[in-house]
C-alpha cells in the first residue's frame, strides 16, 4: 500500500507500460531491442499482479509468488532467446530482424 | 372357339427370325431363304385355316361375329392398369392376318429370286421375319399397349429394311427419317393412350370398344378446352395412325422409304405396315365413331381426303415409279381414312367401315403386285427412273400383263378388285359428305391417269434399245406377280360386307349404279389421257408441264415439304437449339463450376501477402486479433 | 499428505527419472558410441509410455495446484504414445545428423523436459502452474527449433518461435492477471465461483485466450506457425504440429468447460468465429504451398479449425468427441510427417514436385502418405473419417447446422490440396522421381504404427466408447 | 456369418489376395473368380429372397444389427428389400463384365483391380445399408477410388477429370453430411432416442419446417452423383477420361447411388419436405431430361454422348421419384437397372471400338458393321434399347415412368410428363445419328478394314450385359412385381 496513490493509477501505469512494450516489439529494427520491450511487456503483468494482491486481496500471496516465476521464467527465456540470437548472428553477422525473413508465403 | 393356335402364327416367324440372326454367319443362303419361306407358308396355312373356321365354322353366334381373345399380364401399372400379351381374334384382325401371310409370303418367295447373291440374304430374311413377326403381333393386339408394343416393333423392323443397304449415304438418311418422323407420331400416340388409360382405366379394347362401356357413356366426363378429353386421346392417337399411314403432314418418310430393296416396299411401305394406321382407327372405330358424335371421326375423314388428293397430285410428277407407287400408296391410305372417316356404324351405315376394310384387302393385293412388279422392272433394267425404260412389254411379257392387271385393278376399272372396294368408298362419301366425295371421285381420275403414266412409260413409250438385253425376271419373281394378279382380278368378288362390319353384323352390299358409273368414267377418262399423252413417244406431257409452270414445279418438288422439315430439324432444332445447348453447359454449367475452383486458388494467390515473413507482422497481426476480438466482445456480443 | 500420494505425478517423477537418466547417460558414455544414446532413450521411453498404462489413482496436490483425472492421465498416454512414434521417427536422423555434433542427449533432454511441462499445463490446477507448464512446454521446443545450427533457417525459425512465443505469454499473463483480479485468486477451483462477466474479466479472459490460441495457432495468431514449421527440423515441425497443439486443445478444453463455462455465451460465439476463420484461412494457403513442411503447416491449422466444432457443445459429447479426434489426428500427422522425415532424410528433397511418382518407386511410402492424407482430409474407412464426423456431430447437437455446412466446405477444399499431394505420388510419372530406398528399422516401425493406428482406431469403436466413458466421468 | 455381410467380405477377401498377385494374370484371374463368386451370391440372394418374402412380410428381411458406436447410436444395420436385392445384382453383374473388359490392364493391373472392388465394396455396402451413418461411409467409400481409377488409368486431361468429380461428389457427399446430421438430431421428437436408422426415423414424424430446411440438402447430396441438371458436369469429362472398366461400373452403378438414397433417405425420411420442394426440382429434372438429350446431339466423342444420355436418362430417375408414385417409382428403379446394364454395355462397346481405331470421334468413324459386325450389332441393339424399344429393358422402365408421372392431375406435372415423354423422339435422333455415322455408311478409313475381332472375354462381358437387358425387357413381371411390393411401405410412409 502506498499512501495517496490508487490502484487505478498503478493499473494505468502498467497498462501504459504494456503497450509501450507492444509498441516496441513491433517497431524495433533490432532483435535484442524486441527482447527488451517483450521484457516491458511481462514487467507489466508482473507489476500488475503484485499491486491486485496488496490493494485487492491482501490476506494471500498469490499474486506475490507468481510474479517471482514470472521473473525468473522470463530470464529464461531472455537467455535462450539471446543464444539463438547469437546462433544466428554466427551465421549472418547481424541481428537486424529484416534479415529473418527467408521464409514467407 | 379355340384360338390357342393361332399364338403359332406370330411365332413361327419369330423362330425364323432367331434362327436366320444368330446363326447368320453359320447359314448358307440357299437354305435360309427356304427357312424363310417355309416358316412363312406354315404361318400363311394357319392363318387361312383360322380364317375359315372364323368366318364360316364357328365364328358366328346367331348372326354376329365374336370377339375371342386369350391373354395373360406382362407387366403392372397399378392396381387398374397394365399390360396384357395376348391375341384377339375378329373380323379385321383375321382379315388382316391373311393379308400380312399373303402379301408376306408372296414376297418371301418373291425375294429368293430378287436378293440372290446379296451378301445380307440371310439378315435379309432374318429381317423379314422379325417385320412379319411384328405385324401379326400388331393385328393381333389385345390392347393399346400391346398394340404400340408391336407398332413399336414394325417400326424398328421397316428401320433396319430401309437402311438394308447401309454403305449408301441415301438409304441411313432414309431410315433414320422414317424412324424419326413415326417415332414423332408415336410420341402423340403414346400421349392417347396415356389419357386413356388415365380417363378409362384400361386400354382393353374389348372394354373400351364397347358401345354401352363406361369408356364410350362416359366421354363427357371431363374436358379439356372445350373437347372431351377422350376425344384429345383418340386425336393424339390418330396421330400416331397418320404418322405410320403417312398421312398429311408426316407423310415425307414414305417417298424416302423407297430406298429399301423393292419386295421391302412391296411389303411394308404398301401393303401391310402403312395400313396400320387405319388398322388402327379401324380398331377403336366405336369410340371415334360414338365419343362426341364422331368428331375425331371428321378429322380423320378430312385428313385422310387431303392426303389423297395432295398425293395423288405429286404422283402425277414424279418419274422415279418407285416413288410414283409410293405417293398412289399413300393416297389410297388416304382412301382408306375416309372411308373410315365417313363411315357409320349399323348395319348399312357402317358400308364405309367395311369399304375401307375392304379398300385394304384389295389395295395391299394390287399394290404389292405393282411393287414386285415395279421390282421386276429395275431388277432387269437397273434403274428406277423412267428415263431408262419403255416398250419393255417385248422383254418382260408376264411383268408386263400382271403389271397392267394391277394398274386396272387401282384405277377401279370393272370387275378388277380395285373397282368393288373404291366404289363403296364413294357410295360412303356419297351418303356422308359431298365435298368428300368429289375429292374422292376426283382422286380416282388422278389415280387412273398417273397409273397409266406409269404403265405406259415403262411398257410402251419410246422405242429404245438397251445396252443389254433386259429379259424375263426368273420363276421364283413370276410366280408371285401371277397369284397376285389372280387375287387383284377376282379379290372384289368376295362378299365382304358379309364378313368384315363396324358392328360385326354382315349386311347385303349393293353395287350403287350411279355413282359406279361415274368413278368407272372418271378412270376411264383418266387412262385415255394417260393414253394419249404416253402410249406413243410424244412432247405433249412436256409442253403441258410447261403450261402448269410453277404448279408442276411444285408437285414435283413434292410442295417443298422435305425442305420445311429439313428446315425445322437442321436449322431450328440442331444449330438453333442442340449446339447452343451444348456450348451453354460446357461454356456456363460447366464453368460456373471450374470457375469456383478457380477463384479459390486466385484468393488464396491475393491473400499470400498477410504470410510477410516479417515476425514483427506477425505480431501485429497477433496483437490487433486480441484488440479486435476483445473490442467486438466486449462491446458487440456480450449482452 | 504421505510420500505415497506423489504417485499422482507417476508420469511427471518417471519422465524426470528419464532425463535424470540421460544426463548420466551422457556423461558415462563414450563419444564414439554415443548413438547408442538414442536406443536408450527410445527404450526408456518407450518403458515410461507403457508404464503410463497401469492403472493410476486420481486426486490432486499441492493445494489444488496440481490434479490428474482418468481423462487427464489418458491423455498424458496419448502425448506419451504420439512422442513414442516421433522418437521412433526421428531417431534416424538424430544418428545420422545430430549424433557426430554431440548434441543427441540434448535433444532428448530438451524434448522431454517440453514434454513435461505439458504434463504440468495439463493437470494444472491454477494458472500458476498452468504458466509454468506453458512455458516449460515452448522454451525447450524454442531451442530445438533452432537446432541444426548450421541451417539459417533453423535459427530464424527459432527466432520467430521465441519472440512469438514471449509475446504470446506476456499477453497472456497480462489477461491472466486480470481474471486474478476480478476473481482474487488463481486457482481453477476458486475462480468458477468467483467469475463474473464484466468487462474486465472478459479483457483477461480474450487475452487468455490468445495465448492459447497462439500455441494451437488459430487464426489469426497461427502466422509464426508455418514458418517455423519450415526451418525447424521435421521432428520438431510434427512436435509442434501434433503434441504441443494436441496438448494446448486438451487444456483450453479443460479450462473453457470447467472454469470458464460461466462465461460460455462469450466464448461459444468466440470459439464458432475463430473456428470458421481458421478454417478458410488455413486451408486457403494451404492451396498453393510446394514446400511440404509449409503444406502441412497450414494443414494443421486448418485442422485446429475443425477441432474447435468440438468445443462448441461445451459438454462430455464435446470432449469426448475433441480428444478423440486429437488422438486420430496425432496418427495422421505424425504418419504425414514421419513420410516427409524418411524422404528428407535420405533425399534432403521437401517439395511436393519431388513427390512426382514416389509411387512407382516406394510403395510403401506413398501408400502411408496416402492413408495419412485421406485420414487428414476425413475419408472414410480411415480413422480421420471418424473423427471429423463426431466433431460437426457435437456442432450440430447444439444446433449450428450453418458451422457445419462452413465445415464440410472446408473439407472439400482440403480434400482439393490433399489430392494434390496424391496426385504428385501416384498420377504422375517422373524421370526424376526418387529413387527406392530401404528405411531403418524404427523409421519402419513408426510408419507401420501410424498406419494401422489410421486403419484401425476409426472402425475400432470401443476405443470411441472408452473415451466417453472418461469424458462422461470428469462432469 | 449372414447372407448380406458376405457382400462387403468377399470383396475384401479378394482384395487381401489381389495385394499377394504377382503380374496381371494372377491378378485379373484373382478379381474374376472373387467378382464371380460376388455374381453368385447376388443371384443367390435373389432367390433366397424371393423365398423369404414368401414367410417373412417386414420391410426389410436378412437383416443383422451389430452396435457400433454406442455413444451415438450408431449401429452396422443391414437388411435388403426387392429395390436393393435387384441393384445388388445389377451391381455384381457389371463388377464382373468390367473385370473381363479390362482383361488387358498392362499398366499397375493389381492396383487397378483392387480400386475397382473397393469402389465395389462401398456399391454393396451402400445398397444394403439401413443405418444412415454406415450408408454415408460407404457411400464415401464407393466414390473415392474413382479419383485413383480415372487419375491413374484415364486417357485425356485425367488429372482434370478425376480432380473435378472427385471433388464435385465429394462435396455434395459434404452437403448430404449436413442433411444426415440434421435428420439424426431430429429423431428424438416423438421423444425416442437418436437414432441413424433409417427404418425407425421413418415412424417418427419430423416437423414439417424442418422437413423443408434439410430435403434439399439431403436431395441434392444424393442427386448431384445421380446427375441433377445443374450439377452433372463432372460426369462428361469423368466419363471421357475414364477407363472403359471405370467407366461402367461409374455410370452403371455409381450414378445409382444418387437415385436409390434420394428414394430411402430423402423421399422416404422427410416426406412432407419433398412434397413442399418437388415443383422446383421436378422442373431441375425435367430440363436435366431434355437438355442432356439435346447435347447429346451435338457431340462427336462417343463418350461424351453417352454421358449426356446418361444425364437426360437418369433425369428420369428423379424425375419418376419426385411423382411420388408406385409407378413411377418402380419405373424409377428399374430404369436405374436398365439404364445401369444399357450404358455399362454401352461405355463396353465403346471401350472396344476405340481400342481397335484408337479414337472416339465419330466423324472419323464410318462403316463400322463391315469391319466389327459383333460390336456393331451389339451396339446398335444396345442404341435400340436405349431409345426405349419395346423388348428392352428400357422400354419397360420408361412406360412405367410415363404412366405413373401421368397420374398426376394437375397442370404443371402434366406438362412437366409429356415434356419428359418428348424425350423418346429425341433420343431417337440422337442415337439414329451415331449408328447412322459410325456403323453404316462406308468405311472411312482403309487401315480400318483390318480391325481385330472381337475376343472371347469381350464377348462374355458383352453377353454378361445384353442378357438382363433382354431379359427384363420381354419377361418384366417378376422382377417389377418383387420392386412393387417393396415399395408399399415407402408409399405408406408417404401419404
Amino acid at each position: 500500500m502506498i499512501e495517496g496513490i490508487t490502484i487505478y493509477e498503478i493499473l494505468t501505469v502498467t497498462t501504459i507500460l504494456f503497450f509501450i512494450g507492444v509498441y516496441g516489439f513491433l517497431t524495433r529494427k533490432n532483435l535484442i531491442s524486441m527482447l527488451i520491450s517483450v521484457e516491458l511487456i511481462l514487467n507489466a503483468s508482473v507489476v500488475n499482479f503484485v499491486v491486485i494482491n496488496k490493494y485487492l486481496y491482501p490476506d494471500m500471496l498469490q499474486g506475490v509468488f507468481f510474479s517471482i516465476f514470472i521473473i525468473a521464467v522470463a530470464a529464461a527465456e531472455t537467455a535462450l532467446a539471446v543464444s539463438i540470437i547469437i546462433n544466428l548472428y554466427r551465421q549472418i553477422s547481424s541481428v537486424e530482424v529484416k534479415d529473418t525473413e527467408v521464409m514467407k508465403h | 372357339m379355340n384360338i390357342t393356335y393361332i399364338i403359332l402364327i406370330p411365332i413361327i416367324p419369330f423362330i425364323v427370325f432367331l434362327l436366320l440372326g444368330i446363326f447368320n454367319q453359320k447359314i448358307k443362303p440357299a437354305v435360309s431363304g427356304y427357312v424363310g419361306v417355309f416358316g412363312l407358308l406354315a404361318s400363311a396355312m394357319l392363318s387361312f385355316y383360322a380364317a375359315y373356321q372364323y368366318f364360316f365354322v364357328n365364328g358366328k353366334v346367331d348372326g354376329v361375329y365374336q370377339t375371342f381373345t386369350e391373354k395373360t399380364v406382362w407387366m403392372h401399372f397399378t392396381d387398374t392398369l397394365h399390360i396384357d400379351m395376348g391375341i384377339l381374334v375378329d373380323p379385321i384382325s383375321v382379315m388382316m392376318l391373311v393379308v400380312v401371310s399373303v402379301v408376306s409370303l408372296m414376297v418371301h418367295i418373291y425375294s429368293r429370286g430378287y436378293m440372290k447373291g446379296d451378301e445380307g440374304y440371310t439378315k435379309f430374311f432374318a429381317f423379314l421375319g422379325l417385320f412379319t413377326f411384328s405385324m401379326y403381333g400388331l393385328v393381333l393386339a389385345t390392347n393399346l399397349f400391346q398394340i404400340y408394343i408391336f407398332w413399336e416393333l414394325v417400326g424398328v423392323s421397316s428401320y433396319l429394311l430401309i437402311g438394308y443397304y447401309y454403305t449408301k449415304t441415301s438409304a441411313i438418311a432414309a431410315a433414320k427419317k422414317a424412324f424419326i418422323v413415326t417415332r414423332f407420331a408415336d410420341f402423340g400416340f403414346l400421349i392417347g393412350i396415356m389419357i386413356i388409360g388415365f380417363y378409362t382405366g384400361t386400354f382393353d379394347f374389348e372394354t373400351l370398344n364397347n358401345p354401352e362401356g363406361s369408356a364410350i357413356l362416359n366421354w363427357a366426363a371431363t374436358s379439356f378446352m372445350g373437347l372431351s378429353v377422350i376425344t384429345w386421346a383418340l386425336l393424339f392417337i390418330f396421330i400416331g395412325g397418320a404418322g405410320k399411314s403417312a398421312m398429311f403432314p408426316l407423310h415425307i418418310w414414305l417417298p424416302d422409304a423407297m430406298e429399301g430393296p423393292t419386295p421391302v416396299s412391296a411389303l411394308i411401305h404398301a401393303a401391310t405396315m402403312v395400313v396400320a394406321g387405319v388398322f388402327l382407327v379401324a380398331r377403336l372405330f366405336p369410340m371415334f365413331y360414338f365419343v362426341e358424335d364422331g368428331f375425331a371421326l371428321n378429322i380423320v375423314a378430312y385428313v385422310g381426303a387431303f392426303s389423297a388428293l395432295f398425293a395423288a397430285v405429286i404422283a402425277i410428277t414424279q418419274t422415279d415409279i418407285k416413288r410414283v407407287l409410293a405417293f398412289s400408296t399413300m393416297s389410297q391410305l388416304g382412301y382408306m381414312m375416309l372411308g373410315l372417316g365417313v363411315s357409320g356404324y349399323e348395319g348399312h351405315e357402317g358400308v364405309g367401315y367395311m369399304a375401307s376394310m375392304f379398300h385394304l384387302f384389295t389395295h395391299a393385293m394390287f399394290k404389292a403386285l405393282l411393287f414386285l412388279g415395279a421390282g421386276s422392272v429395275i431388277h432387269a433394267v437397273h434403274s428406277n427412273y423412267l428415263k431408262d425404260m419403255g416398250s419393255l412389254r417385248k422383254y418382260m411379257p408376264i411383268t408386263n400383263i400382271t403389271f397392267l392387271i394391277a394398274a386396272l385393278a387401282i384405277a377401279g376399272v370393272p370387275p378388277l378388285a380395285g373397282f368393288w372396294s373404291k366404289d363403296e368408298i364413294l357410295v360412303a362419301a356419297f351418303e356422308h359428305n359431298k365435298l368428300i366425295y368429289y375429292v374422292g371421285v376426283f382422286v380416282a381420275g388422278l389415280t387412273a391417269f398417273y397409273m397409266f403414266r406409269l404403265y405406259f412409260g415403262i411398257f410402251w413409250g419410246k422405242d429404245r434399245t438397251y445396252d443389254h438385253k433386259p429379259k424375263e425376271s426368273p420363276l421364283s419373281m413370276t410366280f408371285p406377280l401371277l397369284v397376285l394378279a389372280v387375287l387383284s382380278v377376282v379379290g372384289g368378288l368376295i362378299p365382304f360386307s358379309e364378313f368384315v362390319t363396324a358392328d360385326k353384323v354382315g349386311f347385303e352390299a349393293h353395287l350403287n349404279y350411279p355413282l359406279a358409273a361415274i368413278a368407272t368414267t372418271v378412270g376411264i377418262i383418266g387412262i385415255g389421257l394417260a393414253w394419249i399423252f404416253y402410249k406413243k413417244e410424244n412432247n405433249l406431257s412436256d409442253r403441258y408441264a410447261k403450261a402448269f409452270g410453277p404448279l408442276y414445279k411444285w408437285a414435283s418438288d413434292k410442295f417443298y415439304f422435305d425442305e420445311i422439315y429439313m428446315f425445322i430439324t437442321k436449322k431450328i432444332l440442331f444449330k438453333r437449339v442442340s449446339a447452343p445447348i451444348a456450348k451453354f453447359d460446357r461454356k456456363v454449367v460447366d464453368g460456373t463450376m471450374n470457375g469456383i475452383g478457380n477463384k479459390t486458388v486466385l484468393i488464396s494467390q491475393k491473400i499470400k501477402g498477410v504470410q510477410s515473413g516479417k515476425v514483427q507482422d506477425y505480431a501485429f497481426v497477433f496483437v490487433a486479433g486480441v484488440v479486435v476480438i476483445a473490442l467486438v466482445f466486449i462491446y458487440l456480443w456480450s449482452n | 499428505m504421505d510420500f505415497s500420494s506423489f504417485l499422482l505425478m507417476r508420469h511427471e517423477i518417471i519422465l524426470l527419472a528419464v532425463i535424470l537418466l540421460l544426463v548420466v547417460a551422457e556423461v558415462s558414455i563414450s563419444s564414439n558410441k554415443k548413438s547408442s544414446v538414442v536406443h536408450l532413450a527410445i527404450f526408456l521411453f518407450g518403458i515410461h509410455t507403457i508404464a503410463g498404462f497401469f492403472k493410476p489413482d486420481y486426486g490432486s496436490l499441492f493445494g489444488g495446484m496440481f490434479h490428474t483425472n482418468a481423462l487427464i492421465h489418458f491423455f498424458k498416454n496419448v502425448l506419451n504414445i504420439g512422442v513414442l512414434i516421433l522418437l521412433l521417427q526421428s531417431a534416424d536422423w538424430i544418428e545420422e545428423k545430430i549424433i557426430q555434433q554431440q548434441r543427441g542427449t540434448e535433444f532428448f533432454m530438451l524434448l522431454f523436459s517440453s514434454l513435461l511441462g505439458m504434463y504440468f499445463m495439463i493437470s494444472a490446477g491454477d494458472f500458476l502452474m498452468f504458466y509454468l507448464g506453458l512455458e516449460l512446454s515452448m522454451l525447450p521446443v524454442a531451442a530445438l527449433a533452432a537446432y541444426e545450427t548450421t541451417k539459417r533457417i533453423s535459427s530464424e525459425s527459432g527466432i520467430k518461435l521465441i519472440l512469438s512465443a514471449a509475446l504470446a505469454s506476456g499477453v497472456t499473463l497480462f489477461g491472466v492477471s486480470m481474471l486474478y483480479a476480478t476473481s482474487g485468486s488463481i486457482y481453477f477451483a476458486d475462480i468458477v465461483e468467483a467469475i463474473s462477466s464484466d468487462n474486465l474479466t472478459i479483457l483477461g479472459f480474450v487475452l487468455f485466450f490468445a495465448g492459447l490460441g497462439f500455441k494451437i495457432s488459430l487464426v489469426p495468431f497461427h502466422l509464426w506457425t508455418a514458418d517455423v514449421y519450415e526451418g525447424a527440423p521435421i521432428s520438431i515441425a510434427s512436435y509442434l504440429s501434433v503434441i504441443s497443439k494436441g496438448a494446448a486443445v486438451f487444456i483450453l478444453m479443460i479450462l473453457l468447460f470447467t472454469v470458464l463455462k460461466p462465461l460460455m455465451f462469450i466464448w461459444e460465439n468466440m470459439v464458432y468465429i475463430l473456428a470458421v476463420i481458421t478454417m478458410f484461412i488455413g486451408n486457403l494457403f494451404a492451396l498453393r504451398q510446394q514446400n511440404m513442411k509449409r503444406f502441412l503447416a497450414f494443414s494443421s491449422i486448418a485442422q485446429a479449425g475443425f477441432i474447435l466444432l468440438g468445443l462448441i457443445p461445451g459438454n462430455a459429447l464435446g470432449t469426448a468427441t475433441v480428444v478423440y479426434f486429437v488422438l486420430i489426428y496425432v496418427f495422421s500427422n505424425l504418419a504425414a510427417f514421419g513420410v516427409v522425415q524418411a524422404i528428407s532424410l535420405h533425399t534432403g528433397k521437401e517439395q511436393m514436385k519431388d513427390y512426382e511418382g514416389l509411387y512407382r518407386t516406394n510403395p510403401n511410402l506413398s501408400l502411408v502418405m496416402m492413408l495419412a492424407l485421406f485420414s487428414l482430409a476425413g475419408i472414410p474407412p480411415v480413422a480421420g473419417f471418424f473423427g471429423k464426423f463426431f466433431l460437426f456431430t457435437a456442432a450440430a447437437s447444439k444446433g449450428y447446422y450453418l458451422l457445419v455446412f462452413l465445415a464440410v466446405v472446408n473439407v472439400t477444399i482440403s480434400l482439393y490440396y490433399y489430392l494434390l499431394v496424391v496426385r504428385a505420388m501416384f498420377l504422375r510419372q517422373s524421370e526424376t522421381a526418387i529413387p527406392y530406398f530401404k528405411s531403418k528399422i524404427y523409421m519402419k516401425l513408426g510408419l507401420l504404427i501410424t498406419a494401422l493406428g489410421i486403419l484401425v482406431l476409426g472402425l475400432y469403436s470401443p476405443l470411441y466408447d472408452f473415451i466417453h466413458e472418461l469424458s462422461n466421468s470428469i462432469f | 456369418m449372414d447372407i448380406l455381410s458376405l457382400f462387403i467380405i468377399v470383396p475384401v477377401v479378394t482384395i487381401l489376395f489381389l495385394v499377394f498377385a504377382k503380374s496381371l494374370k494372377q491378378a485379373r484371374m484373382v478379381a474374376m473368380v472373387g467378382s464371380l463368386v460376388q455374381l453368385g451370391m447376388a443371384i443367390n440372394l435373389v432367390f433366397a429372397y424371393l423365398k423369404e418374402r414368401t414367410v417373412n412380410d417386414s420391410i426389410m428381411v436378412f437383416t443383422k444389427d451389430v452396435v457400433w458406436f454406442e455413444p451415438f447410436n450408431i449401429h452396422y444395420n443391414i437388411g435388403v428389400d426387392g429395390i436393393s436385392v435387384a441393384l445388388l445384382l445389377l451391381t455384381a453383374i457389371v463388377v464382373l463384365a468390367g473385370v473381363f473388359i479390362s482383361w488387358k490392364m498392362y499398366d499397375l493391373p493389381k492396383e487397378f483391380f483392387i480400386s475397382l472392388i473397393v469402389l465395389s465394396i462401398g456399391v454393396y455396402g451402400f445398397f444394403i445399408s439401413i443405418d444412415l451413418f454406415t450408408m454415408f461411409v460407404f457411400f464415401e467409400i464407393a466414390v473415392i477410388p474413382m479419383y485413383l481409377l480415372i487419375g491413374i488409368w484415364g486417357s485425356g486431361p485425367r488429372e482434370y477429370s478425376a480432380m473435378k468429380l472427385t471433388l464435385m461428389l465429394m462435396g455434395a457427399s459434404a452437403i448430404l453430411l449436413v442433411g444426415i446430421l440434421g435428420i439424426y438430431f431430429n429423431s428424438d421428437v416423438d421423444g425416442g432416442a437418436l437414432t441413424f436408422n433409417i427404418l425407425e426415423i421413418a415412424q417418427v414424424n419430423i416437423p414439417v419446417e424442418v422437413q423443408k430446411l434439410f430435403f434439399p440438402l439431403t436431395f441434392i447430396g444424393f442427386a448431384v452423383i445421380g446427375a441433377l441438371f445443374p450439377f452433372h458436369t463432372w460426369s462428361p469429362d469423368g466419363h471421357a477420361s475414364a477407363p472403359t472398366a471405370v467407366s461402367m461400373l461409374h455410370a452403371g452403378v455409381l450414378m445409382k447411388l444418387g437415385g436409390y438414397g434420394v428414394f430411402r433417405v430423402a423421399m422416404y425420411l422427410l416426406p412432407e419436405g419433398a412434397v413442399d420442394w418437388s415443383w422446383i426440382f421436378i422442373i431441375l429434372s425435367v430440363v436435366g431430361v431434355i437438355y442432356g438429350a439435346f447435347s447429346a446431339i451435338k457431340q462427336t466423342d462417343l463418350k461424351y454422348i453417352n454421358a449426356y444420355s446418361s444425364v437426360s436418362h437418369l433425369g428420369l430417375v428423379l424425375f419418376a421419384l419426385l411423382m411420388l408414385n408406385k409407378t413411377a417409382w418402380n419405373g424409377a428403379i428399374l430404369q436405374s437397372l436398365s439404364h445401369g446394364f444399357m450404358t455399362a454395355l454401352f461405355f463396353a462397346l465403346i471401350g472396344m471400338i476405340y481400342e481397335r481405331t484408337h479414337t472416339r470421334d465419330i466423324t472419323r468413324l464410318g462403316g463400322l458393321l463391315k469391319v466389327i459386325p459383333f460390336i456393331s450389332v451389339i451396339y446398335v441393339i444396345a442404341g435400340l434399347a436405349s431409345l426405349g424399344l419395346p423388348g428392352f429393358s428400357g422400354f419397360v422402365a420408361e412406360m412405367n415412368i410415363f404412366v405413373g408421372a401421368f397420374q398426376q392431375e394437375d397442370m404443371f406435372m402434366r406438362v412437366a410428363t409429356v415434356l419428359s415423354i418428348s424425350v423418346i423422339v429425341i433420343t431417337a435422333v440422337y442415337i439414329l445419328r451415331v449408328v447412322g455415322i459410325m456403323l453404316m455408311g462406308p468405311v472411312k478409313n482403309e487401315s480400318y478394314l483390318k480391325l481385330e475381332k472381337v475376343t472371347w472375354y469381350e464377348k462374355f462381358g458383352i453377353l454378361l450385359l445384353l442378357i438382363p437387358i433382354v431379359g427384363i425387357g420381354v419377361a418384366p413381371l417378376w422382377l417389377s412385381d418383387m420392386i412393387l411390393e417393396s415399395l408399399d411401405p415407402f408409399i405408406k410412409g408417404l401419404l
